[in-house]
Formats: structure tokens, C-alpha cells, sequence
């Protein structure tokens, strides 16, 4: 579904990426995996067009998608959940999600993705009139995933929904998130949480310095002795 | 004891991004900071470098209060940063970069660009030293910032993510360069991700979670404390 | 390059240095030498008196520049400033009766201190925000000149006195050029000295500046005022040149003019400024016959350099020298090249 | 690729700036035969704040040489716009263009007061004789009779405020004395815009007001271009002012200040000099105009129709009569003292034209009769520079409108009416 | 000062205010939107104007109908100008886009003023009213033009405000102020965004301009004192804050008709300068601002 062919990219002068490839197929949950700062992010940046490649090829259900503005890969059916949410704080939590929708004109559609995601997860129904910005960080995370889902995503994109939640907060997350694929939606999870993630995945890449060290399923990933080693603190 | 910190804590609105925070560190170490991403260590280093003043809590740097100092004022006392995301002065030349250091850092040079020169070449800085900064690399660019908080005479050195964006063939040499830097006698605070580069150089290490310091020593001791796994890798029961 | 270097014997390299110290290198010193011998090259008193307008505008513009292009803080209230030093000078020449040469630096002076409080109010301040406040305590200015009508006579307009007792251009040509060589020495001498340093560092990076040990505070206050003192000189120059002074000097046109020649002219670079009023005042003087066509090809070349070329001059100049050292670098192959 | 566009858009600036040169020479190289050729410069503001007055000045000139067929004698007359944009700097610069690019012979009218005394210091460093600037303020004054020097500024066109303001002093107090208007207190609000006009016209009628007995209340400028007079208005409100004067020569201003004292019920009787100066004032204001008193220029005598009707026909708009009617007046006036000097002195040139002026000009011996608006134009050392001020020769009548049109109500001589009072004002 | 006179103040500053409320939003929708710092706002006024006088007196146009063209007119014209400058600018920009967007605002200015002032003359093109009439009400006397003038501002103000509030696309205007990354991934265009928001923002100037043509007849530098009193009122509540400026122009009028009627006219600049720049040492972003790295 998605294909990443030899990507190098980065910021300016400052490359990040070196020969990164992978691939996610459809209906799976996938993680890439690693440490704080090795371009996992930078990663998804790429997939989602805000950044663009120097060097490779990025294919998205059979269609070369590097390149491509922003908007455009949107439109396609990539939706990115930012690390950091990309809220608009000044706007509603519905109206947040309305914008998430923003690429669909058919309103009864709107409506039934609304229901869906209210389903998901009741506290933003609860608090629809509430600003964004006034809300805690584990509500904030919640509303960027349903953000992310009103867009009615072939791919999601998520970075770090881990990010400075509480543990129980995180559990619930990735468990939507497990949830999602049930439904047919792609996730490629971006997680520095190596055992929890590896617990929920289908399968994984690990990302080290920019580069992808090692791939497989995630029971594979779990018995991997340099894996084992190097995050989990397993000697 | 050359810098301590007693209860820091720093507020942004609501959230408290640093909490209660204690750490001492000793002449001629290098001491590392370690968390989760978010977990407020940026934010730690940013109260020691003077770019927040905290809400609460002491700072002391050999046995003076430092506590709501401005960073220049900091930078004339002996303590020098580097930024995550590397900082430079994009249309100076790089020697003038380290120059201005050398010139403002606190300490009267007789020759301020022999000595900045100097500086490039103990930090193994290899591009023309009059190429703009505009126009280096990474990897020079982080020398660079290197020799340019060394310039200012710093006993002191913070540094925020020096391995970042390091390919991993980069790294046994900076490891070595900073080591060879605490060896000149300078002690270091270095907020870290590789865990290769924290283990290679740090002599003790404390870990941040949401903001509070959950545990501080050496670092294989840090290393096997399930507090920390924890808190990097997660919960272990998850069905 | 290096055996050409290697080839300069030692006095040369020595006064070439020297003077490198005060910003002047060769050409600079020919085109001002060659400037200064104008007046007994060039009969025509109108294009004389178009180089007195074009070396004001330089100087202005050069000071503008050293704020704008160094410390990145463009002074929206810099013709208040102007006005204030122009008006200083007059008054006093007029109720005190104090030569207008003392005046003019008094003028000069009067607008440093203005410029150094304006300053420490609002350099706190990011760029943008510095230059509005600025713009507004210019404009305040500029009511008060025209409220205060006692003692500036507000828009009646003040008579005052010539430098000289002529309006032959000659003479008030050698003053602005002093002034302008003065201005141009001092502002390159700075801005290659340690100062300048700390102009470009926070200019250009204020939290990087501030661990290296620069006081953005200290700093950013003298360079305003600096720039604050060459606009209150300017302004002394022109009350004493021109003859009226009217509150219409401190508009906010005037400010507009002057950043635009300093911006075609190239940001962070003193010479360009000055470089640029020789060719954007002849030129728009010399299209008077257009009437509004100037101002609307005024405002179409201002578009044009924004959008495709906004280093200016300046920066033209560095990008050719850029391409033939370039050629050079392939010439003598890849050894010599200074990133390798 | 990415150089190559670049070096084209600096290649298209070029072609630009270049193309701007190419086609400025092609201006420049008109230059005339053998014939004799008196050229004529002509201070105008044809941009910046005061362009609609320049370009009243640029019509009316152009048509009174016209009507002579450009020819003074066997001169031919060639006329250099000078572009002032009400800007001393500016001004000289066109000024300096003019005399050293074009040689003008003469200069003659100009607007603004701050852009005349900057000229004076040019006309007086190259000895071209500037005739009948416009610029009205005592500053010109003081210049002129700092130094001979700047006699090179023959006279001004306009006559200093403070000789003016005597006209409405006198209107008034005969309404009172005749009984025609019983104010209800002798209270006065003077007005007017922060202009070097406004400015004098509001001291010189504080002054003769007060002279008259009249107590001035409050004294108030505003801002060139203010529409919002509302604050002001309440002031003089809440004042209770019975009289009300000044002049805001910025029309949208004027026809602020007139409307909103009509709809915020200003109980006063006004005078709004200048206000016939606005061309057309009555399609901005309305029927709030209705009993202003004006101290102007008006177009009342059959020669004076005439040319509001030509000049008309010819432009599409109606002259005012002070920035039209006198300036056409002041150019005739021009063309006859050249023909006189021609006459005298066989040549046309700065000298003689200099020489003429001050032996025959300043002397009162050369006047112009034959005007539009003024019966007679007269200059003498004891009003110089400016023009005699009284009855038979430079004085404006008082006028008041009604429904846009004028009715002259003082001096006696002319009058066609008397004067009016608006039952607000009783 | 008697309550005839206070109320007076307060009708008359309020009037003011409803005009500057007007202008200042457009400025600072561009400027939250874009970061453009719009120093040709003022022109779009003055085209308003215009275009009202034309359709008023040429198209034989009533009032209401003249103002609806003009703001249409505003819109197409401020449209242009952005595809024409400010997108290739953006696509050419590499850092200082304040600085440079702000010259090339200032060339628009250049270019608009001149352009006007060659094309239709320096005559003041006006009408002496658009319905006549006055209401009075409780010792009040105000003329119908300022009253509509002003409701029709008040209801543009209120127009656009539910256009930003209640409609998709107004959402993602604001959307792109709130978080521009955000707003990309949302799927949203921005060059669209971009160009509707600098036609939106001429569009309410035009308005403005149009509606005060009685009170203020079309005339080429028409603009600059408008374009001043938004930047007053921009700047007192705090850039790119849209909702404040509402709040802000009616304290700036306020300001201007009290200082104007207590200290004479030619002190209100001084005062409202002088309220803004202690505002603005104080807090330093703006009575309302939000903290903006500019």
C-alpha cells in the first residue's frame, strides 16, 4: 500500500534520512521504531509532503506520491497526527474535527464520521463546544487522532500519541489505535516505546541514526537480541 | 561541587514542565540528563542557561547563586551552552562565529582570532575557517557551536543534543572530542538520546519523567532501574 | 590568490590592511576621491546639487542600514529622528543664536539621546513590534512639532539660516561630503570591529548571542544609537541646506524613501546603501517628466527587487564575485577549494 | 536552471531601468531653432497632497498662453513644468532642473508657502526672476525682507492673510450695527487645518475679532485631511459659540467640518474662507453651505464668465476662482509686463525681464486692469511683496452661499444682497 | 461637561470606532493569515471609494447597491494583487518575509496612489449625500449617512465574523492562522486561503471607504490616514487577534473623540500614540495579544 524506496532526506543542509526503505501493507498495523531524534518523524514528514525527498521514490496505493504538495497527499487519503497535535487552539473541538473533514464535501458523510469518532472516544463528545487549547494533553492527543480520522484516512500516520500521556492514557490510545485496523485503516505508529508497541503491532522497522537497522514482525522484533539489548535494557 | 540545583520548578500556564528538581554535579564530570521526549530536560537546561527564570527552587554555581541570571551574565560566569537544534550566526564567517565568543565571552584576549582559530582546531573544525556558516554542514556546524561556547572561557558546558543527527560513523569521533574537552577541564551537562554516546562518555546520569527526576547515579545502575524502563519503554502488562 | 598575496610587499599589504580597518579599499578610495574633485569636474549645478541630495540620502540611508541590516530592527521612525535633529539645530540657531555648525551636531546629539531612549523602550521587543513602536514615537514626534506651535511654529514653517551665505551647491556639497566620508568611515570601522560583531550576532541570532556573552540589551542601544546620530546630522545638514523646515520633513514618506534606497541598496553591507542613492535618486529625478508614472515605476521596481532580488546590490556584487572565483576554483582545480 | 533565472530577472530589471533612460532622452533632445524663444518656468504641485491645485494652475496657464498664441513679441514661449509636489526638497530640485537642464528664463506662480521660500534661495542664487508665487504666509515675508537678494522674488500673488481678514471684521460688525443680526453673545470659536494657511488665516482673525470686541473661545487646528469633526463641533457646542471662522483649504476636511456642524446643530453663523476655492465644493457639501460667508475671488463680471464657461469647455471642469481666476489673471499680467520689457528694452531675458520688474513692477507704474477677478493689480515698495490691498484694487469680496451659488455682500460697491442670518444663529 | 456633550463624544467616537473596527480587521486578518504586515490597506479604501463614486454617479447605482459593487470590486482587485506579488513572492522567499512583504506593500502603495491619482485626476470625487437626513434622538442629531455608513460596517463586521465562524471555508481561514502545518495536512489549499484572505481584507476596506464617501469624498492619497488609525488599533489589542480588534477600534475612536474634544484636535495622534505605547511597554503583545515571535 505504502513504499518508501531509498529515501534521503532532511532539512536544509542537514540530511536526517539516509537510504530509507520500507513498506506497509494494507490493514496492518506497523510500527517504526527508535530513539528520540534519529528521523523518525522526519520519516512521516516525508510521507505527508512536508518535507520532500532529495533522493528516492515514495508510492502510495500505486501512485508515485514524492513530490507531491501537502494537500494534495491529504486528499489521496494520508492523514498525519502530528507529535505535537497541529491543533488550531483557538477553535473548537468541533470545530477542529469539521476541519479535519475539510476535504469532504458530502455532509452526510461528515455526520456519520462525526458519529463514529464521538463513538470513539466519548469525552470528545462531551466537550464539543471546548477550545482546544484549553485542554489537557491527553484530550488534546485524543482530538488530533479524531481529527485524523474525520479525514476517513486509508493511511494514518501517527507520531508518538505516547508523548508525555500518562501510562494508562497510553494504553488507550494504542488500543483505538488497534481498533482502527479492525475497520480497515493502514497505521504506520511512530513510537519511541519499544515494549509497549511491539506488544500491539503487526510488525515494525527499527530506525537508528537515519537509517533502518532491522525489520520483521513484531514477534520477531521482540526476540531480536540487538533490539533486546538497546532498548530493552534487556543485557 | 560545582553546580547545584535544589527544588527547580518552572510553569508554563498550567503545565509544570519541571518539578521539584535537585541535581548536584562535581568538578570534572560529565554528567548526563535522560528522559522520554516532553519529559521537561530542555526546559531543566534552559533554567540552568538563564533563558527561563523558574518559578521555585535555587541554582548555584560554585557555592554562588545564579538563580534568574540573564544568559549573558551566566555566560560571563563560566557557563556555556549549545543549542538542540544547532544555532550560528549564518552570515558571519565561521571564525567570526567563534570570535564574537572570544571577544564578549568575559575574558580579555590579546589576540582574539589566534585564539579562536586555536579553539577551531582543538574541536577538529576542518572546513576554510572563513567560509560563511551559512554554507557548512552539520557536522561543522556542531564543531563549531562546540568551539564557540568553549570561547567563552566556560567551566561549565551544556550541552542539548550534541549527538543528534550524528550518522552513526560521526560518533566515535565526537565522543572522543568531548572527552577530550572535559579533560581541558571543563565539566559538562549533556542532555542525550543515543544511548551509545551517554554510555561512551557520561560519568553519572539522572532521568526526567513528566518533569520530576526519578532517579540519578551511575550509569549502569540507571540503566537496570525498572523505574526508568518504565518510563522509556513503557508499561510491561498490556493485553 | 595566495601567490598574489605573497607577491604585495610588505608596506603595501600594511596600508592596504590600515585602511581595510576603516572600510575603505581601493575602489572605495578612487570613487571617493574622484567624488571629491566633482564639483571642479562637473559645471552643471543641477547635477551637483542632485550628488549633495543623492550623498544626504546616502548617509541616511547608510544609517538606517546599520540598524536595519545589523541588528535586524527596521527604524520606521527614522525621518521623526531626522526631524528632530533638524529642528534642534534650527531653534537654536534661531532663539540662541548658536552657529549652525554647533547646531547641527547638537542636532545630532539631541537625536542619539532620543534614539538611546526609544531604544532601551523598545528593544526589548521583537523586531517587528521595535520598529512599530519606533514608527509611533516618530509620528509622536512629529504631532508634537506640529502642536507645539510657540516654539516650532508647527506648520507655519521655520526660515532658517544657510551654513553659507549662498545657495551655489559647492560649498554644502564639501559639508555632505564630509559628513558622508566621516559617516561611511566610522559605520564600516564599527561594523568591522568587535562591535559590529555583536551588531550582526544578535542581529542575527539574539538567544545564540546572548550565551555568547553579548548584552542584546547594551548592544542593540548603541547600534540605535549610532543610527539615530548619523539621521539627527542628516537632519541638521538638510534644515541648514534647504532653508524651511516644515513638520512635514518627519512624515512617514520620508522614512519610506530612505528604506528603500537601503534595501535596493542591500541589507548589512554600508556601502550598498550608499551606492544605491547615486543610482535610485538621479535616476527618479531624472524622470520627473513621468509625473505619477514615477511613483507608480517607483513602486513597480520596488516589487520587482523585492520578489526577485531581495539582498539588494549588495548581494548582487557578492553573487558575481561568487561565480568568478568559482571559475577561478575550476581553473586551479579542486585542491584550492576552501569546503573540501 | 535556478541561475539561470535568476540572471534573467536581473536582466529584466536592467532592460527596465534602461528602457526608462532611452526613453527619457527621447524627451530631453527637442530643442528649437534659430527663432527667439522666451522659456517660461512654471512652479506647480502636479503630485503629492496639493496635485489638484497643479493641475488647475497647469490648465489655466496653458490657456492664457495659449490665447497669445505662445508668442510674446517674436518670442516664442516655451513653458517648463516644474513639479513641486509641495515639497521644498523636492521643489528645489525641479527648480535647479529647470534652470540649469531647460535655461528658463523666468519663473513665474508656485503654491505652497514652505515650497516658495525654499525657491527663493534658488532664484536668488541664479537671478531668475520668479513672478506672482502663490504661497500666501508672513514667512515669505520675513525672507523678502531679510536680504535684496530674494527681490528676486517679485512679488506674491497673494496677499498675506492678515490683510485679508479685515472683510468679515467689517461685514459683521455693519450687520450688527445695521440690525440685521442681534448675536446672542460675542462669543467666537476660530477653526482651521494645521497648515501654514490655516494656521495664519486663524491667528490674523483671533486678532482682528478680538480687536473688534469679540471673545475667542477656543482656537482649534486640525489635522490636514481630518473628516471626523465631531469632537470639535461638541466643543464649540458645548461652547455656545454665536460665531464661528477660520479656513481648511483640504476640501474633503471642509465639507466634513460644514456637514457635520449641520447635522450636529452648530448654533453659529460661519465664515469658511476658501471655501470657493474647493471647485464644485456644493456637490460635497450639499445644502449645508447655505449662508457660509467666503472671503474669494468670484466670478461675477461678464469677462470672468467667460472664461469659467471657456475654461469649461476646455477642460471639463469648472475653475475655481482663486487656483483658476487669478492665476489666470497673474499669467496675463505675466505676458503684458513681458511685452512691456520687450518693448523697453528690445530683449527678454532674466536681466531685463529682473530690471522691468523692479523699475516698473514694484514701482506701481505697470498694473493689470484687465482681470477676471481683481479690478486692479497693483504692486508698490509699501506693500511689497505683496499686492496693494483696498477697495479699487486687491481686495476679495465677502460672499455668502446659497445652494452652492454665491451672493456678494460686502464691500457695498459690489454687493447684490445683504446678508443673511440662518435661524439657528439669532 | 454636561451628559449632552459626553453623549455627543461617545456617538461620535463610536461612529469613528465602527469605521476603524472595519479597516483594522481586514489588517489583521492578513497579517494572522499571511504575516504580511500590509501597508497598502489604505489604498483598498481609497479603490472603495472610487468605485462607489463611479457606480453611484456613472452607473446611476443607488447607495446600497453602489457599496455591494464597490466591496465587490475591492475583492477582485485585492485578489489580483496577491496572485500577482505575494505568491511569487512566498514561492521566492527564503527568511525575512516581514521585511520584504512589507516593501513590496509599500510598492503596491506607490504603484495604487500614483495610478489613481493618473487615471482618474486629483479631483475629490464625492457625493453630497447617499440618503440625507438626520436622526435625532435625545438631544442627538446624526446624519443618516454615519448612522447606515456605520450599520453597514457593524453588519459586514458581523457578516464576515459568522462567514469566519459558521462557514467551511472561513474555518479554514482561520485554521491557517491558528497552525499553517496543521491546516496543510488537513488538506487545505493554502495558496487558495492566501488569496481569498487578501481579497476578503480588501474587500472590507473597500466597504469602508465606500461607505463614507458622503462624509468623505474619493481622492488618491485618500488612504493614509485610515490605513493609520487600523495600525493604532492593530497594534493596541495585539497583531493577527481578529476578535479584539472589534473592541479596539471603538477604544481608539473613543480615545481620539475625548483627547481630540479635551485637548484640541491636534493633540488626539499625540494621546492615542502616547495610550498605545504605555499599553505596549506594559505588555508588550497587545492588550489582547497572544505571545507572536515576529
Amino acid at each position: 500500500m505504502l513504499k518508501l524506496c531509498n529515501i534521503n532526506a532532511g532539512y536544509g543542509k542537514l540530511g536526517v534520512l539516509w537510504n530509507v526503505s520500507l513498506e506497509v501493507n494494507e490493514g496492518k498495523f506497523v510500527a517504526l521504531l527508535g530513539p528520540n531524534g534519529v528521523g523518525k518523524t522526519t520519516a512521516l514528514r516525508t510521507i505527508s509532503g512536508i518535507v520532500t525527498p532529495s533522493q528516492g521514490e515514495i508510492w502510495f496505493m500505486g501512485k508515485k506520491i514524492s513530490g507531491l504538495p501537502v494537500q494534495q497527499i491529504t486528499r489521496l487519503g494520508i492523514s498525519y497526527v502530528t507529535d505535537d497535535g497541529c491543533l488550531f487552539s483557538g477553535m473548537t473541538v468541533m470545530e477542529n474535527l469539521l476541519m479535519g473533514a475539510y476535504t469532504i464535501k458530502d455532509k452526510q458523510k461528515v455526520k456519520n464520521s462525526l458519529e463514529k469518532v464521538f463513538e470513539l472516544f466519548p469525552r470528545l463528545a462531551e466537550r464539543k463546544k471546548q477550545f482546544a487549547g484549553s485542554m489537557s494533553g491527553g484530550e488534546r492527543k485524543m482530538l488530533a487522532i479524531a481529527r485524523g480520522l474525520m479525514l476517513e484516512p486509508k493511511l494514518m500516520l501517527v507520531d508518538e500519541p505516547s508523548l508525555g500521556l500518562a501510562p494508562k492514557l497510553v494504553l488507550d490510545v494504542f488500543k483505538t489505535l488497534k481498533e482502527l485496523t479492525t475497520i480497515g485503516v493502514t497505521v504506520l505508529l511512530v513510537e519511541q516505546n519499544v515494549n509497549t508497541t511491539l506488544k500491539i503491532v503487526d510488525s515494525g522497522y527499527v530506525l537508528e541514526q537515519g537509517s533502518i537497522v532491522e525489520e520483521g514482525s513484531s514477534q520477531e522484533l521482540r526476540e531480536n537480541d540487538h533490539i533486546k539489548k538497546t532498548y530493552m535494557g534487556i543485557a | 561541587m560545582l553546580l547545584k540545583t535544589e527544588g527547580v520548578e518552572k510553569r508554563f500556564g498550567g503545565l509544570v514542565a519541571v518539578k521539584d528538581v535537585s541535581i548536584t554535579v562535581n568538578k570534572g564530570e560529565i554528567f548526563g540528563l535522560i528522559g522520554p521526549n516532553g519529559a521537561g530536560k530542555t526546559t531543566f537546561l534552559n533554567c540552568i542557561s538563564g533563558f527561563y527564570k523558574p518559578e521555585k527552587g535555587k541554582i548555584t554555581f560554585k557555592e554562588q547563586e545564579i538563580t534568574g541570571l540573564s544568559p549573558t551574565q551566566l555566560c560571563h560566569k563560566g557557563i556555556a551552552r549549545t543549542f538542540q537544534i544547532v544555532r550560528s550566526f549564518p552570515k558571519l564567517s565561521a571564525l567570526d562565529n567563534v570570535k564574537v565568543a572570544v571577544v564578549y565571552g568575559g575574558k580579555q584576549h590579546k589576540n582574539p582570532e589566534k585564539h579562536a582559530k586555536e579553539l577551531m582546531d582543538f574541536v577538529g573544525f576542518n572546513a576554510a575557517k572563513d567560509v560563511l556558516a551559512d554554507n557548512l554542514n552539520t557536522m561543522q556546524l556542531k564543531r563549531l557551536e562546540l568551539a564557540r561556547a568553549l570561547a567563552t572561557n566556560s567551566e561549565l558546558l551544556l550541552l542539548d543534543e550534541v549527538a543528534a543527527g550524528l550518522t552513526p560513523s560521526e560518533l566515535p569521533d565526537f565522543i572522543d572530542l568531548i572527552r577530550r574537552i572535559r579533560d581541558s577541564g571543563v565539566t559538562i551537562i549533556c542532555i542525550e538520546h543515543v544511548m551509545k554516546f551517554i554510555m561512551g562518555v557520561c560519568d553519572r546520569i539522572a532521568v526526567l519523567n513528566f518533569g520530576a527526576k526519578i532517579a540519578e547515579g551511575a550509569v549502569e545502575e540507571i540503566l537496570n532501574n525498572p523505574e526508568v524502563m518504565k518510563a522509556y519503554l513503557g508499561e510491561e502488562n498490556v493485553h | 590568490m595566495i601567490s598574489e598575496k605573497s607577491l604585495e610587499t610588505g608596506f603595501v599589504k600594511n596600508l592596504k590592511h590600515n585602511l581595510g580597518n576603516f572600510g575603505l579599499s581601493p575602489v572605495a578610495i578612487g570613487l571617493f576621491v574622484l567624488l571629491g574633485f566633482a564639483p571642479y569636474l562637473i559645471g552643471d549645478e543641477y547635477i551637483l546639487r542632485l550628488l549633495v541630495i543623492s550623498l544626504l540620502f546616502g548617509t541616511l540611508a547608510m544609517g538606517f542600514d546599520l540598524s536595519a541590516g545589523y541588528i535586524d530592527v527596521a527604524n520606521w521612525g527614522y525621518a521623526g529622528l531626522m526631524g528632530l535633529g533638524a529642528y534642534t539645530s534650527a531653534l537654536l540657531l534661531t532663539n540662541l543664536g548658536i552657529s549652525p555648525w554647533i547646531g547641527t551636531l547638537a542636532g545630532a546629539f539631541m537625536a542619539a539621546i532620543f534614539g538611546l531612549l526609544i531604544g532601551v523602550l523598545t528593544l526589548k521587543m521583537d523586531g517587528m513590534f521595535a520598529a512599530i513602536l519606533a514608527w509611533f514615537i516618530g509620528l509622536i514626534l512629529m504631532a508634537l512639532t506640529t502642536s507645539l506651535t510657540g516654539l516650532t511654529r508647527g506648520a507655519l514653517g521655520l526660515n532658517v539660516d544657510l551654513y553659507f551665505n549662498t545657495g551655489w551647491s559647492k560649498p554644502y556639497f564639501y559639508v555632505i561630503f564630509v559628513i558622508c566620508i566621516v559617516t561611511y568611515i566610522v559605520l564600516r570601522r564599527v561594523t568591522n570591529s568587535n562591535l559590529g560583531l555583536a551588531f550582526s550576532a544578535l542581529g542575527q541570532d539574539a538567544e545564540a548571542a546572548r550565551t555568547c556573552g553579548v548584552d542584546p540589551m547594551k548592544y542593540k542601544v548603541i547600534n540605535f544609537t549610532i543610527s539615530c546620530f548619523v539621521a539627527g546630522l542628516c537632519g541638521g545638514f538638510y534644515a541648514h541646506f534647504m532653508g524651511i523646515l516644515t513638520p512635514d520633513i518627519m512624515s512617514t514618506k520620508h522614512t519610506v524613501e530612505v528604506l528603500v534606497i537601503a534595501y535596493i541598496g542591500g541589507r548589512r553591507s554600508i556601502w550598498g546603501p550608499l551606492l544605491a542613492a547615486f543610482l535610485v535618486v538621479p535616476v527618479f529625478e531624472y524622470l520627473n517628466f513621468l509625473m505619477e508614472f514615477k511613483y507608480v515605476i517607483y513602486g513597480l521596481l520596488l516589487i520587482l527587487v523585492m520578489i526577485f532580488y531581495p539582498g539588494g546590490i549588495a548581494h548582487f556584487y557578492n553573487y558575481i564575485v561568487g561565480i568568478f572565483n568559482e571559475k577561478k576554483r575550476k581553473l586551479t582545480g579542486p585542491e584550492s577549494n576552501p569546503f573540501a | 536552471m535556478k541561475k539561470f533565472t535568476k540572471l534573467g530577472s536581473i536582466f529584466l530589471v536592467m532592460l527596465l531601468v534602461v528602457t526608462l533612460f532611452a526613453s527619457g532622452c527621447g524627451q530631453k533632445s527637442s530643442s528649437d531653432g534659430d527663432s527667439k524663444v522666451l522659456t517660461v518656468g512654471v512652479d506647480l504641485p502636479l503630485t503629492g497632497p496639493s496635485a489638484k491645485a497643479g493641475q488647475e494652475f497647469k490648465d489655466t496657464v496653458t490657456m492664457a498662453f495659449d490665447e497669445v498664441g505662445n508668442k510674446i513679441g517674436d518670442y516664442n514661449v516655451k513653458l517648463v513644468w516644474i513639479d513641486d509636489g509641495a515639497d521644498p526638497q523636492k521643489g528645489t530640485s525641479a527648480y535647479e532642473q529647470a534652470v540649469v537642464r531647460d535655461k528658463i528664463d523666468v519663473g513665474i506662480l508656485n503654491w505652497n508657502s514652505s515650497v516658495a521660500v525654499a525657491l527663493m534661495e534658488t532664484v536668488a542664487k541664479y537671478q531668475i526672476p520668479h513672478y506672482f508665487g502663490m504661497g500666501a504666509a508672513g514667512t515669505i515675508n520675513e525672507k523678502w525682507a531679510s536680504d535684496p537678494k530674494y527681490h528676486y522674488w517679485i512679488n506674491k500673488g497673494w496677499a498675506m492673510p492678515d490683510k485679508m481678514t479685515q472683510a468679515y471684521v467689517d461685514v459683521v460688525s455693519q450687520a450688527i450695527e445695521k440690525g440685521q443680526w442681534s448675536p446672542r453673545n460675542k462669543k467666537l470659536a476660530i477653526y482651521g487645518d494645521d497648515t501654514d494657511w490655516g494656521r495664519s488665516y486663524g491667528a490674523s482673525m483671533k486678532k482682528r475679532f478680538t480687536d473688534a470686541g469679540w471673545q475667542v473661545v477656543n482656537e482649534e487646528y486640525t489635522k490636514l485631511g481630518e473628516t471626523d469633526m465631531y469632537p470639535l463641533i461638541a466643543k464649540m457646542k458645548s461652547l455656545d459659540v454665536s460665531l464661528v471662522a477660520g479656513t481648511i483649504s483640504s476640501p474633503p476636511s471642509i465639507a466634513a467640518f460644514i456637514k457635520q456642524s449641520r447635522e450636529q446643530n452648530l448654533k453659529a453663523l460661519m465664515i469658511s474662507d476658501a471655501l470657493g476655492e474647493t471647485a464644485g465644493f456644493y456637490s460635497l457639501t450639499g445644502n449645508a453651505s447655505d449662508y457660509i460667508l467666503d472671503n474669494r475671488p468670484v466670478f461675477t463680471t461678464d469677462k470672468a464668465l467667460k472664461f469659467a464657461a471657456d475654461f469649461k469647455a476646455k477642460y471639463g471642469y469648472d475653475p475655481s476662482p482663486a487656483a483658476g481666476g487669478q492665476v489666470y489673471d497673474y499669467t496675463r499680467f505675466f505676458i503684458k509686463c513681458a511685452n512691456e520689457t520687450l518693448k523697453e528694452h528690445g530683449k527678454l531675458d532674466k536681466e531685463t525681464l529682473f530690471k522691468f520688474s523692479q523699475e516698473k513692477l514694484m514701482t506701481g507704474q505697470i498694473t493689470f486692469t484687465d482681470g477676471v477677478v481683481i479690478p486692479e493689480y497693483k504692486f508698490d515698495k509699501t506693500s511689497a511683496p505683496d499686492p496693494v490691498v483696498g477697495e479699487k484694487n486687491y481686495i476679495f469680496p465677502v460672499v455668502q452661499y446659497f445652494e452652492g451659488k454665491a451672493t456678494v455682500v460686502w464691500p457695498d460697491a459690489q454687493k447684490v444682497g445683504d446678508l443673511k442670518i440662518p435661524d439657528y444663529a439669532k | 461637561m454636561d451628559s449632552t456633550v459626553i453623549s455627543d463624544l461617545l456617538v461620535g467616537g463610536i461612529l469613528r470606532g465602527g469605521m476603524y473596527v472595519l479597516m483594522a480587521m481586514g489588517l489583521s486578518l492578513v497579517f494572522g493569515v499571511m504575516r504580511i504586515p500590509n501597508f497598502a490597506h489604505g489604498e483598498f479604501y481609497m479603490l472603495g471609494a472610487y468605485f462607489s463614486y463611479f457606480a453611484c454617479t456613472l452607473g446611476g447605482f443607488p447607495p446600497a447597491i453602489a457599496i455591494v459593487l464597490a466591496g465587490i470590486g475591492g475583492f477582485v482587485c485585492g485578489a489580483l494583487m496577491e496572485k500577482v506579488t505575494f505568491y511569487p513572492l512566498r514561492k521566492r522567499s527564503r527568511g525575512d518575509w516581514i521585511m520584504n512583504s512589507f516593501l513590496v506593500t509599500a510598492g503596491l502603495s506607490f504603484i495604487l496612489q500614483n495610478l489613481a491619482q493618473a487615471l482618474v485626476g486629483t479631483d475629490f470625487k464625492g457625493v453630497p449625500q447617499y440618503w440625507g437626513g438626520s436622526i435625532n434622538f435625545a438631544g442627538l442629531s446624526v446624519s443618516t449617512d454615519r448612522i447606515v455608513g456605520f450599520l453597514i460596517a457593524m453588519a459586514s463586521v458581523a457578516i464576515f465574523w459568522l462567514f469566519l465562524k459558521k462557514t467551511r471555508t472561513g474555518n479554514a481561514i482561520r485554521a491557517v492562522s491558528e497552525h499553517e502545518t496543521g491546516a496543510m495536512l488537513m488538506g487545505i489549499e493554502l495558496n487558495k486561503i492566501h488569496t481569498l484572505t487578501f481579497a476578503l481584507s480588501s474587500m472590507l476596506a473597500a466597504i469602508a471607504g465606500a461607505a463614507l464617501l458622503s462624509i468623505i469624498p474619493a481622492y488618491p492619497t485618500m488612504g493614509l490616514q485610515p490605513l493609520y488609525k487600523s495600525w493604532f488599533v492593530v497594534i493596541l489589542v495585539g497583531l493577527g487577534n481578529i476578535q479584539a480588534t472589534i473592541i479596539g477600534g471603538f477604544l481608539v475612536g473613543v480615545i481620539e473623540a475625548v483627547s481630540s474634544f479635551s485637548l484640541g484636535a491636534m493633540w488626539q495622534d499625540v494621546v492615542s500614540l502616547s495610550i498605545i505605547i504605555l499599553v505596549l511597554l506594559v505588555k508588550p503583545t497587545g492588550l489582547f495579544g497572544k505571545k507572536m515571535k515576529v
